[in-house]
């Protein structure tokens, strides 16, 4: 079966997905997963925007999360107020699984997508927090899509824009966070998950052909290989969905 | 004018230059590339104003302009971002690179609940967001900075234990400060000419930036005669109080979208970032698209009937179905 | 059944008896006379239900028949009436007076905050109102009663100086504590059978109520099927994720009024005023009117097509024009 | 001229109200002062209700905040929310004149519509405060009614609800409120004013053949009588206002 790793990404992520989640996304390929998962295997998961749209009925991939096409069939079309007080709601947050991306990540999940370099005279500019921040800090589960390289998976990040372990098991609590965070990273090589005790990034699952080894040349830290299986590829059918329903232009893919 | 007359429509370049100046505290309505009040930017460009203080939550087309034209000296924003069309606003990364824009940086959550709280008249509003980030450790503009500008709060946050012990299974929250922009920009669906305005699909943080605002400029795509906005009055999302300018500009919002009217314009928008990741071509750019037309009318001419037919929004889904937009 | 469930319609009866229990925290919508959940709080005195903390801002008649109907140990509110039918609403105040009834007097806009902060997930939000008044010195409910509840917070309230200084020219601000109610009962225009929920005229605090308690029991008028809600969503309030039992209820808010279908009826409510005076009369109401009907529909039909006719919402107005109301 | 002295009290009341200004009502003859001061000498005024209605076009007089007939023709129809937020906002909340009723009033215009006799067993229980107490400290002007009865206007209140100028010409301040407080107290027999300087009531105005000393006889307290004029009765197009315009139904009259 021929697919490639934006399409291997996608399907993780979408398989990670339940029936009774409410899924944050982001612009790109996070939308495209929770698209995939609503046609794959959770058509009643709720598609859910920071910009106010609630179960958007996704017929076209949006290009941004204030584009017009997450504002169809909505079950609510409000603001950004209604939206972060869902994931920040103790009874509706805890139905919210986030999708985020950074620039940088460390080894307890926490992201950066502010700057490389010195915050007060960056090297370079990112967007900044967007609402990833918000999500990261309010939700149970999080995943994460990186790419898989060096730069990217550091040792220290030079901005830390969205929590995610902090600097470990009680990370969360000491700094006044709610239980949670990331659950998962989805790079373009592998799965990485959080131990349960440590909070430390380890590797689960590595893309069919990849050794261990080589997504280890890709971190500055280095992280337990002991537990990687190979991932299950894309199948036929997922693969389908993917490229004639959710993104046949492959605006994304 | 006093915020309860009842007829408020003015051309535009008069309500710019009536409500925005040089160096004022401005925030403006729409999120990254949906409903910016784009033909306002471009007439704040053309005017020459300089050393705006600008607030964003997630703003995308038009602060990368404003940006672009040298019309901001600061911005306290939570997202710089045109979608997939730019990731980050191109203009907006040069400037802070260059070290010629200064920038605080907030969540999204909370620069809708520091527009909340300037709307509600308290000093600040709580949340959980950014406990142990460096949204609360570093901030862009320094205590002296704050101190130097009474419009600006001595602190950029503040972590507070929460006084209720444990209520809410909550140890301690950040409160972010009340924003009150000198004037608030905003492009609606519709409006009437006292202002009552009805926003269609997503307000994004539209309704707290213009109830937090000391002056309101409303673009609007259909300006509604008589009584229109009267009947389901619960529609409305801003009554007519709080505005100070009315101008109907239709496609006000373009190239950026407004649902049920217009999709974004991709071939403006992905010209525009090649043109923005080059000096010279974004010299080119503004010199063509801003400030070579007179008006926003002229600028939509310009792009001609068949592209604006092109992004024409299906009355069923609100934006152009099957738009080409590779 | 889930929140994310797609039919969560059922008979009456069958929410209250799965979400409404002996000594529960309970909020109701509506306000004075206008879309209270009356026959949800007919059902629940009916169930003989008991010992219930209520928290309303601004409740009337809902209020009223609860306590009459000795359903109700603690209330935390900001006013009891019901207009001109009874400026203070007699079954509670007659049970303050008696004692049977515990107390916590809060404004309407602080309790409405105390519903948005549930809603929003922090553990307070400020306002500036009651500074200086009675409302923060004296606490009805103790705190040896707060310690003793663990659904209840430590404090009324708390006065906290300004963190950032005078912002805002405030110098301190009253800090409420969100309340989280087990359940909140509202009646709304129409819904979906997932619980999507379109609420036409003024909605109070009924959307903050909504998304601060753990379980929602929605009335409707109108139950409307398929797709309906999903054009112009804008209009919905209240998404499904908040909703866990929708009840198609007609006339549901009755004696109360429900914009654009019916009125109050001054009758009904002239005579609940009478007969609230008395505690003889008052047994005779709950055995005639609520006891003795076996659901609302019995009720609407004992009360009669003429007078249900007679306050019909005239569509142009939303009420019953020239009703009698003398 | 005949007329009552309810009618003599809503006009007195409706003159108070300008052109620009957002008047806040509560149920009752407060309303119907808003709807005279729009049919008489201020038709752009903007009637405002608690429940979030802003700008009703009353065509019949409401029998409580939240009737249906505050919800139609209106400017926007929204909540409570907005309401008080509209009133705590420091731009539009600087144009808000707000009318209040109570219990009990003392010499700085503090109100009681909460309880009398002693909180923790109150020998009357009224309704609380409603928006009294927040109306009361967010505006810079209010009016209050009162019956002017000697148990109403007393020395000592038993519950403070609603701040006036609490205890003096400081008291706003020091108790963290925004200035403003209440500008005259309108009764059946009076109108009373605050001193600028001490914030004490005083006697204003007395409605025509009353003697200031009977104004005296009814209040707990001693109020400077030497500013006193007659106060202007209703005039005929006022009258015909009210009664044939405003409350044909003599609702409230």
């Amino acid at each position: 079966m021929d697919y490639t790793l934006r399409e291997m990404m996608t399907v993780v992520a979408a398989r990670e997905i339940k029936n009774d989640d409410i899924v944050f996304c982001g612009t790109g390929i996070s939308m495209l997963a929770a698209m995939a998962a609503k046609s794959i295997n959770a058509p009643d998961c709720v598609i859910f925007f920071e910009t106010g749209a609630i179960d958007a009925a996704l017929e076209e991939i949006p290009m941004a999360v204030a584009d017009s096409r997450v504002m169809y069939h909505t079950a609510s079309s409000g603001g950004l107020l209604d939206a972060f007080a869902t994931m920040q709601n103790p009874t509706t947050g805890q139905k919210v699984i986030g999708i985020l991306g950074a620039a940088q990540i460390d080894i307890f999940g926490n992201l950066n997508s502010t700057v490389i370099g010195d915050y007060f005279a960056p090297k370079t500019r990112f967007s900044g927090s967007g609402g990833g921040c918000d999500v990261a800090s309010f939700v149970p589960r999080s995943m994460i899509f990186m790419q898989h390289e060096k730069r990217k998976f550091v040792k220290q990040l030079d901005y830390l824009t969205s929590p995610g372990h902090l600097d470990g098991p009680d990370g969360r609590r000491k700094a006044g966070l709610p239980a949670g965070g990331p659950e998962l990273v989805i790079t373009n090589m592998a799965v990485m998950r959080f131990d349960d005790t440590t909070k430390q990034m380890y590797l689960d699952g590595v893309y069919p052909g990849i050794e261990p080894q080589a997504v280890l040349d890709q971190m500055q830290f280095s992280v337990d290989i002991s537990r990687a299986r190979e991932v299950l590829p894309p199948s036929a059918g997922e693969l389908a969905i993917l490229r004639e329903k959710c993104d046949p232009q492959r605006l994304i893919l | 004018m006093s915020k309860l007359a009842k007829d408020k429509v003015m051309p535009l370049e008069a309500a710019v230059k009536t409500y925005v100046h040089d160096g004022c505290h401005m925030a403006i309505g729409g999120f990254t590339i949906n409903r910016n009040p784009m033909a306002a930017v471009y007439t704040i460009i053309r005017a020459g104003i300089k050393n705006l203080h600008l607030y964003v939550h997630s703003n995308g087309q038009a602060v990368d302009e404003l940006i672009g034209a040298g019309c901001v000296a600061k911005v306290e924003i939570a997202y710089g971002g045109s979608g997939k069309f730019a990731a980050t606003c191109i203009r907006f990364r040069k400037a802070i690179e260059a070290g010629l824009l200064q920038v605080e940086d907030y969540s999204n959550y909370q620069m809708t609940l520091r527009f909340l709280a300037g709307a509600m008249g308290v000093p600040f509003l709580p949340t959980r967001s950014s406990l142990g980030s460096d949204i609360v450790d570093k901030w862009g503009f320094s205590e002296g900075l704050r101190r130097s500008d009474p419009k600006l709060p001595n602190r950029k946050l503040t972590v507070l234990d929460n006084p209720f012990e444990d209520w809410g299974n909550t140890e301690k929250v950040v409160l972010v400060p009340a924003i009150t922009p000198d004037v608030t920009l905003l492009h609606v669906q519709q409006a009437d000419r006292a202002g009552n305005c009805r926003i269609d699909g997503l307000s994004f943080a539209d309704v707290e930036q213009a109830k937090a605002s000391k002056h309101l400029v409303v673009t609007c795509e259909a300006l509604m005669e008589g009584d229109a906005l009267h009947e389901n009055a619960h529609h409305n999302q801003i009554p007519f109080i709080h505005v100070d300018a009315v101008v109907h500009v239709p496609f006000g919002a373009y190239p950026t979208a407004c649902y049920q009217h217009y999709d974004y314009d991709p071939a403006y928008l992905k010209a525009y970032a090649v043109a923005a990741k080059d000096d010279e071509k974004y010299k080119d750019y503004l010199d063509t698209y801003v400030y070579g037309v007179a008006d926003h009318q002229t600028l939509i001419e310009r792009i001609g009937t068949e592209r604006m037919d092109g992004i024409k929004a299906d009355p069923r889904t609100g934006y152009a179905a099957n738009l080409d937009r590779r």
